[in-house]
């Protein structure tokens, strides 16, 4: 169970997350929704190490994460999609998945650091990366640089970084932006059988509400980093504070209160 | 069994794999193909340069780490060599004395640069170890009680690979093998040997994650790879192949000074070898070396020919004047970025990949990945 | 035998001491053509001039001399400019068994403790730079602070300079940074302990390289301020282009134009203007000598190149120069000869084109050079 | 407003470091003197630096090359100074100046044609690519030295100080040479002028969003080829005007001088914190100071000591005094 | 009676030896709000980036107030009154908020000359774009990023504006406020071409539309024929909306 105690980060004088408490059990997805700048990524960013808190902790199974560093907590099960691409570009798309895999691997290969083996002998890595591949329907273009890829391809293989990693918490932030809606569904489709199986935690970022609807078992809502809502996902969708700040369903949009 | 020798990494393009075996075996006959010492003395330093320009593409071309102290290393392997030598009298025991202090004095520092480099921006961590090398050159020069100062050190080495020593009476192939061709072929075997357990190195899994750190050093350490640790690693490596690449140095030259081994301008060389041959491309070092060294030994010679064949225009013969061969070799420089954005490796490579590599993108080979923040 | 004498000039055709290497160049051809008469032949053997640029890098230097001697076929060979490539082609003479005729790098170990029998010099050593520079300053009652590189040319400069004193005082000893650029610091620390010493002050100079230290020497006014004089050796003439802030300024040089009077040097002076339009300078009459010896010892062999032969030749042989006479001394091979101790025109100004009027001639025997090779 | 917010702490270290070496040299007119000549001596380096913290902290460009235009402003000073030999001959200043301002336009305008050159040939590929950068400005180094060597050939040409500006300025012990207070008149100049276009106009800013976006900047109507072009050729100019005060300072020139600074100017930058002009300021009059006084109090240490301001000013501020803030 | 401030007819554009427009022909009319549709990689960035003078057509012919640009460079297109929010938003990361709007206020040097009521608008629609206006523009969320870009091309009056995707990343409440302003700017007599994958947006807001595949509109005419036309949505769009 990943949870998160009084989660604190400030940038100068602005608090862009703020106390956030909170607990994500196995096999539910969690949709984190908010207005933009509410401090979605920033809590993702703390969450998964790329930004260090500056209070609260971080919990994984009652272990602290919180002094981690990001790449020790990859090890340590939490897996991060990226919501703006970040990949290897001038690497195949193959040899991308394969380094992902090969970091989630121990014995004598442990993630690389031995320098005598030879890496093209590593048959059972690329296989564990074609089959992923083979899941998010990107096989075909296994051997193209990522940089040569279109941006939709290029969503579906970070998608497959994060699932090459194994890990026990899923974040995935805006997978579907700048998808078109034909496009989409592959990547709706694989959450979806990753919820199926219920060991993993899983969180998503999203701002398209009718993907939420469908796919959420509970929804917390951020204002300005702070937590404002936390339920199921028609309660929440149903709360003044959600309908004004957030979706702006009255006439004039609200001014977010600095 | 050959693949495996090359770690599976093959030239992948048949041109590619022609020249490098022409180079190969001309490196390994040049004394019965293209007698006198000049030449000798060209094919050493091509096989130093090798080594060099190898371990420099290591942290360069595989990790993304642009470093001028690189020199400072190749420094340290020639004056260990150097010095041991002068102290302790010729013999193989002072050889690997001088090796074994060089190799730890690199170890500690490239240690010490490695941690340092996470500290800084990349294009700031460069400019810091321009200023680190001029001062480790005047260091060098200052310490004159070791390093024998500007004038450098003379010295002898074992016996066996003196020129005065001749085991046989007899001409082998009309060549008669002396310690001097002994050593040519120790260097010969010291540098094959060293390039082979480098190309081995970044195509290990290890080397593997030095690309992605280069590609993308943000989503490395996201995916759990501890780029610290890599980073170091690799400039450690790199550090000590340098170290060994001066040791060789040293050896054949029987001399080391500060001119020598750890002036800027070997670190520009170096530079443009690599463009040259191709970034992240270990052969690369090995056709960028012999490229460069020859042209640059012959360079003089050449423009002796052009300028006397235009003495009649004054304004170019000055311009092809022999003394002004530097000039052609800046413009060497400007024109090989210009033209040779991947390298000959990089160029050969795409014309048999066939996969259109886009115009836009081969202009964008900066190794240093600026990650975003998100 | 063949009918041809190969002689092989190693030396900065480009690199940081570019201009010094060409004057040698000139200067030896000019000397060979003076020497053989405009032949260019000894006992019907031509002399053919093999150049090769060791751009300043000695182990550059090392191979080419190496190739010089092997591939080229040279008999002998004269060079180079720079003091670290002669220290690293000295052992490659010997390998070789053939004749290094040092010209003009400095460097005292080069007769000194890393020489070997087949290394000759027609250049001056820095002991001779610094005993000449000595002698002219050495008088009771005068005070001198030193002003060097702080590397060994300086310091070894200073040490030659200091043991060949004997009735002056050395009162301080300043090193500064080779690329020192600001010398307000050495300046002020040099004035600090001179400004208030008894009888003459003297700073004495020996510095190589564009940074120098004149134009503040200069503006600091010391002469009127603290009655400071300042004192340096020779250098090519560009560079002492700088001494005329110091009317009347004293010192020791290898060379200049105007000193020596004799055949070799009036021919030199003569031909030099009508072909290059310029007086020769320091380096000139360097390369100039070392012809002068080359063509003197093959004359004795009878044209015969073999090394030992010549070796047997220019052991203690005397020969003339544009500096006059010069011999090779016996036990290093180094040659001794004159050094001019000048003084800078007194009514000459800031600015305007170098003048030195000559104090005196100070012959070989004025000097004392000590022989430093022993145990080599 | 935040951009007012003035960080003095790096300003503060030039009069502080200044005060705390006064008990160590004792002698009040020595301290005097060396203040003085180090503060000047930083003008100086400020002043050939200027140009390429502009070129770098605008255009992200690293210039090897920026020693170039150094060593062509001074060579172009020989030839124009060399040919009005009766104004610098004169004792009056004034006079001088009537022959040395010419010369360091003249020196500007030669400088900033190379500059136009150079863009155009050598860095125009380059934009956006640091080591590419290096390489091909590094060439550009070579080539241009060689060209000066074609043209004024190899050798070291006197570049005399003019009659009037030579000597000192007598402050009772304590000597202050007059070319030193020239120098921190121009250098003052010219950091002026640097400080009021990059603050007081748009130019700065549209360049820096060039760099990080050209088509952008295009795409909102701003024409930014001709910015670069512009602002590589004042960097050139300004380097040869460096190159001027450099060659008088000297009293000679030689071709590799400008080689011979780049390593100093590297150090003044990173000290700055690369592209600040105000950084580069205190990087350099920290650089003139500092070798002074350690040059008086410890000159063994001398040697290293721009090596040793260095680190410990990125142990302080590890990307420099001024992080890019101008 | 409406003319077409914006006309391409035939265009074809390469990117490097890739064809990728095949003759677009497309009319966007005056004061009006045209819609272009179509699925990734159909070439819509390509058509906008085409007509900013950022790839140059090959072919074809490309007017704006009759006048042919074709042969024009990107700052004199935007000079001739023309605003762009290009698909990656071209934030200038290393300058503050207010740098970028400054830059983009091309008639004004300093920020006091920037129209005051018009910055007071827009800091009513984008409100992040007034709370992080010292701030640099890099550190801004996804989704403030995309206000700024928005805010930039409106802070002065432009005759056309051409919008790639602006509702990506944007919470709904914000793509109100987006829909909102670009109803008053058409109001005021600005034409705008947008591109949006979001259909709801474009439906609420467009003319008309056309709709790109293979580098080639495939269907241009009236929104509300295709808003009510599920038959053509679907051959054209391979959904419903
Ligand atoms: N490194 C940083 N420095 C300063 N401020 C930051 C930094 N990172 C984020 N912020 C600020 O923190 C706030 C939260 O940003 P965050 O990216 O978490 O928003 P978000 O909820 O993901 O928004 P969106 O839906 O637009 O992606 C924003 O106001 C942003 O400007
Ligand atoms: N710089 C480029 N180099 C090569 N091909 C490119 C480049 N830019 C775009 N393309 C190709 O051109 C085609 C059209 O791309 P474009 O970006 O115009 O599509 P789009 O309609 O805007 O798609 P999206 O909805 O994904 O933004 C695509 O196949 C794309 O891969
Ligand atoms: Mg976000
Ligand atoms: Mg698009």
């Amino acid at each position: 169970m990943l949870s998160t105690h009084e989660l604190t980060i400030r940038f100068g004088g602005h608090v862009a997350v703020n106390g956030v408490t909170c607990s994500f059990e196995p096999g539910t997805l969690t949709a984190i929704v908010g207005p933009n700048g509410a401090g979605k990524t920033t809590y993702f960013n703390l969450i998964s190490g790329q930004l260090r808190a500056s209070a609260g902790r971080v919990l994984l199974n009652g272990r602290d994460l919180s002094g981690l560093s990001a790449s020790q907590r990859t090890r340590a099960g939490l897996g991060r999609a990226f919501q703006l691409t970040n990949l290897f570009p001038r690497l195949s798309v193959l040899e991308n998945v394969r380094l992902a895999v090969q970091a989630t691997r121990e014995g004598p290969h442990r993630r690389g650091l031995s320098l005598w083996s030879i890496w093209s002998d590593h048959h059972a890595l690329t296989e564990r990366a074609r089959e992923i591949l083979r899941e998010v329907a990107l096989h075909e273009k296994q051997d193209e640089l990522v940089s040569n890829l279109p941006h939709g391809d290029q969503r579906k293989l970070e998608v497959a970084l994060l699932i090459a990693l194994e890990p026990q918490v899923f974040m995935f932030d805006e997978p579907t932006a700048g998808m078109n809606a034909a496009e989409a569904p592959v990547i709706l489709d694989l959450i979806r059988r990753l919820k199926a199986d219920r060991s993993k935690t899983i969180l998503l970022v999203e701002h398209k509400m009718d993907v939420v609807r469908e796919l959420a078992d509970r929804i917390i809502v951020l204002h300005n980093g702070t937590l404002v809502a936390d339920g199921a996902p028609a309660e929440v969708i149903a709360l003044p504070v959600v309908q004004e700040a957030y979706l702006g369903t009255a006439a004039v949009a609200q001014e977010e209160s600095a | 069994m050959f693949i495996r020798l090359l770690s599976n990494d093959l030239p992948r393009n048949r041109l590619l794999a022609v020249v490098l075996a022409a180079i190969v075996l001309a490196l390994a006959f040049t004394p019965f193909i293209f007698p006198g010492v000049k030449a000798l003395n060209v094919a050493a330093k091509v096989l130093v340069f090798i080594v060099l320009v190898a371990s420099f593409d290591l942290l360069l071309g595989y990790t993304g780490i642009v470093s001028f102290a690189h020199t400072m290393f190749f420094g340290i392997g020639a004056y260990g060599v150097a010095i041991a030598s002068t102290r302790m009298g010729a013999g193989w025991g002072s050889l690997a004395v001088g090796m074994a202090c060089a190799l730890a004095l690199s170890f500690v520092l490239a240690l010490a640069i490695g941690l340092f480099s996470l500290r800084v921006r990349a294009i700031f961590f460069s400019m810091i170890t321009l200023a680190f090398a001029a001062a480790f050159q005047t260091l060098a020069s200052q310490l004159s009680e070791f390093t024998g100062g500007e004038d450098g050190l003379s010295f002898k080495v074992p016996a066996w690979l003196s020129p005065s020593f001749e085991p046989f009476e007899a001409p082998f192939l009309g060549v008669t093998i002396d310690g001097r061709l002994i050593c040519y072929w120790l260097l010969f075997v010291a540098a094959a040997v060293l390039f082979l357990l480098m190309l081995r190195i970044v195509n290990s899994p290890f080397g593997r994650v030095l690309q992605a750190i280069r590609e993308n050093e943000f989503r490395a350490e996201a995916i759990g790879y501890r780029v610290v640790v890599y980073r170091t690693v690799s400039s450690i490596l790199s550090a000590l192949f340098a170290t060994l690449a001066g040791a060789l140095l040293a050896l054949w030259l029987r001399y080391n000074g500060p001119d020598t081994s750890l002036s800027f301008e070997i670190m520009l060389d170096v530079l443009l070898i690599v463009v040259i041959g191709g970034m992240g491309t270990l052969y690369g070092a090995v056709i960028g070396s012999a490229l460069f060294l020859v042209a640059q030994s012959y360079l003089q010679d050449l423009l002796r020919l052009a300028s006397e064949s235009v003495s009649g225009l004054p304004a170019l013969a000055a311009l092809l004047s022999p003394d002004r061969w530097l000039l052609w070799l800046g413009l060497l420089f400007v024109l090989s970025v210009y033209y040779f954005p991947t390298g000959v490796v990089g160029r050969l490579r795409a014309l048999s990949a066939r996969r259109a590599v886009l115009p836009s993108k081969d202009h964008n080979g900066a190794p240093a990945v600026q990650a975003s923040t998100r | 035998q063949s009918g041809e004498v190969r002689i092989a000039h190693v030396y900065s055709r480009t690199g940081p001491l570019e201009a010094y290497g060409k004057q040698t160049q000139t200067g030896l051809m000019l000397g060979l053509e003076f020497a053989t008469n405009g032949t260019m032949a000894v006992n019907g053997k031509k002399l053919t001039v093999i150049e090769k640029d060791d751009q300043g890098k000695p182990d550059l230097g090392k191979s080419l001399l190496a190739t010089a001697y092997s591939d080229d076929k040279a008999d002998l060979a004269i060079g180079p400019t720079s003091s670290g490539v002669a220290l690293a082609l000295l052992p490659v003479a010997e390998e070789y068994k053939k004749i290094l005729l040092v010209e003009p790098a400095v460097a005292d170990a080069i007769t000194g403790d890393k020489w070997n029998k087949y290394i000759f010099r027609t250049g001056r050593n820095s002991t001779q730079d610094a005993v000449s520079n000595a002698v002219s300053l050495d008088q009771p009652n005068v005070h001198i602070a030193t002003l060097a590189q702080d590397y060994a040319f300086g310091r070894d400069g200073v040490k030659a300079f200091k043991d060949a004193l004997g009735k002056a005082k050395i009162v301080h000893e300043e090193y500064l940074p080779p690329t020192t650029t600001d010398f307000t610091a050495g300046l002020q620390r040099i004035i600090d302990r001179l400004k208030d010493q008894p009888g003459r002050k003297v700073i004495w100079v020996v510095w190589a390289g564009s940074n120098s230290p004149f134009a503040r020497l200069g503006d600091l006014d010391l002469k009127k301020r603290f009655n400071i004089e300042v004192s340096t050796g020779g250098n090519i003439l560009p560079a002492m282009a700088a001494y005329s802030q110091f009317p009347g300024m004293e010192g020791a040089s290898y060379y200049y134009y105007k000193f020596p009077k004799n055949a070799a040097n009036d021919w030199l002076v003569k031909e030099h203007q009508r072909r290059f339009n310029s007086p020769p300078d320091f380096f000139t009459a360097g390369g100039f000598s070392a012809a002068m010896a080359v063509v003197e010892a093959l004359k004795k062999t009878n044209g015969d190149a073999n090394t030992n032969k010549l070796i047997a030749a220019m052991e203690g042989m005397t020969f003339e120069t544009p500096k006059g006479p010069m011999t090779f001394r016996k036990e290093d091979h180094q040659a001794m000869q004159s050094m001019y101790h000048f003084r800078v025109a007194p009514d000459i100004k800031p600015g305007q084109p170098i003048e030195l009027e000559l104090v005196r001639e100070l012959k070989p025997a004025d000097m004392k050079v000590p022989v430093r090779n022993k145990g080599a | 407003m935040k951009s007012l917010d003035v960080d003095w702490k790096p300003l503060a270290l030039v009069p502080v470091l200044s005060l705390v070496v006064l008990p160590f040299i004792g002698s009040g007119s020595t301290w005097l003197t060396l203040t003085v000549a180090g503060l000047a001596m930083g003008m100086i380096i400020f002043i050939i630096a200027s140009g390429l913290t502009l070129v770098f902290g605008l255009m992200d460009v690293l210039n090897f090359g920026h020693g170039v235009f150094i060593a062509l402003g001074a060579f172009v000073a020989t030839t124009v100074l060399g040919a009005m030999g009766d104004y610098t001959a004169s004792g009056s200043l004034w006079v001088n100046l009537v022959a040395v301002f010419p010369a360091m336009l003249a020196a500007m305008a030669v400088a900033g044609a190379l500059g136009l050159v150079f863009e155009r040939f050598i860095v125009r590929p380059v934009y956006g690519n640091h080591l590419k950068q290096i390489l091909i400005t590094m060439g550009g180094l070579i080539i241009g030295e060689e060209l000066i060597k074609v043209i004024w050939g190899p050798l070291q040409i006197p570049l005399p100080l003019p009659e009037g500006m030579r000597g000192s300025i007598l402050l009772g012990d304590a000597a202050v040479e007059k070319y030193r207070v020239i120098a921190v008149v121009v250098g003052l100049v010219v950091f002026g002028s640097l400080l009021w276009t990059l603050t007081r106009t748009k130019i700065g800013l549209l360049i820096r969003a060039g760099v990080q976006d050209r088509e952008m900047v295009e795409s909102l109507g701003y024409r930014i080829r001709n910015l670069f072009i512009g602002v590589f050729v004042v960097g050139s100019a300004l380097a040869g005007l460096g190159g001027v005060m450099w060659g008088l300072y000297q009293q000679n020139v030689v071709p590799q001088m400008g080689a011979q600074v780049n390593v100093l100017i590297f150090i003044v930058l990173i000290i700055g914190g690369l592209g600040s002009t105000t950084g580069a300021l205190v990087g350099a009059l920290l650089v003139g100071l500092v070798a002074n006084y350690t040059g008086f109090l410890v000159p063994k240490a001398a040697l290293f000591s721009n090596i040793a301001l260095m680190m410990a000013i990125l142990l302080w501020r590890p990307q420099g005094v001024y992080a890019l803030s101008r | 009676m409406t003319t077409d401030l914006l006309t391409l007819s035939g265009v074809h554009t390469h990117i490097g030896a890739y064809h990728i427009l095949h003759g677009v022909d497309l009319r966007v009319p005056r004061g009006q709000l045209t819609l272009l549709l179509g699925r990734n990689g159909a070439g819509k960035t390509t058509t906008l980036r085409t007509i900013m003078g950022l790839w140059r057509a090959s072919a074809g012919r490309i007017t704006l107030a009759g006048r042919d640009i074709g042969a024009l460079d990107t700052p004199r297109i935007a000079g001739l009154g023309v605003a762009y929010v290009p698909e990656n938003m071209g934030i200038f990361a290393d300058l503050s908020v207010k740098e970028n709007m400054l830059l983009a206020a091309r008639s004004a040097q300093r920020l006091a000359q920037i129209d005051g009521d018009r910055l007071q608008w827009i800091f009513k629609l984008f409100p992040a774009v007034e709370k992080f206006w010292n701030h640099p523009a890099g550190k801004l969320s996804g989704g403030q990023k995309q206000m700024l870009a928005v805010a930039r091309a409106i802070v002065e009056p432009r005759d056309l504006l051409i919008v790639d995707e602006p509702s990506k990343g944007l919470a709904p409440a914000i793509i109100n406020n987006m829909i909102e302003a670009f109803g008053q700017l058409k109001a005021s007599g600005v034409t705008i071409l947008l591109v949006e994958q979001n259909f709801n947006f474009a439906r609420r807001l467009g003319d008309t539309v056309a709709v790109m595949d293979n580098g080639r509109v495939v269907h241009a005419g009236a929104m509300k024929d295709l808003a009510e036309d599920e038959q053509l949505q679907r051959s054209l769009l391979g959904l419903a909306l």
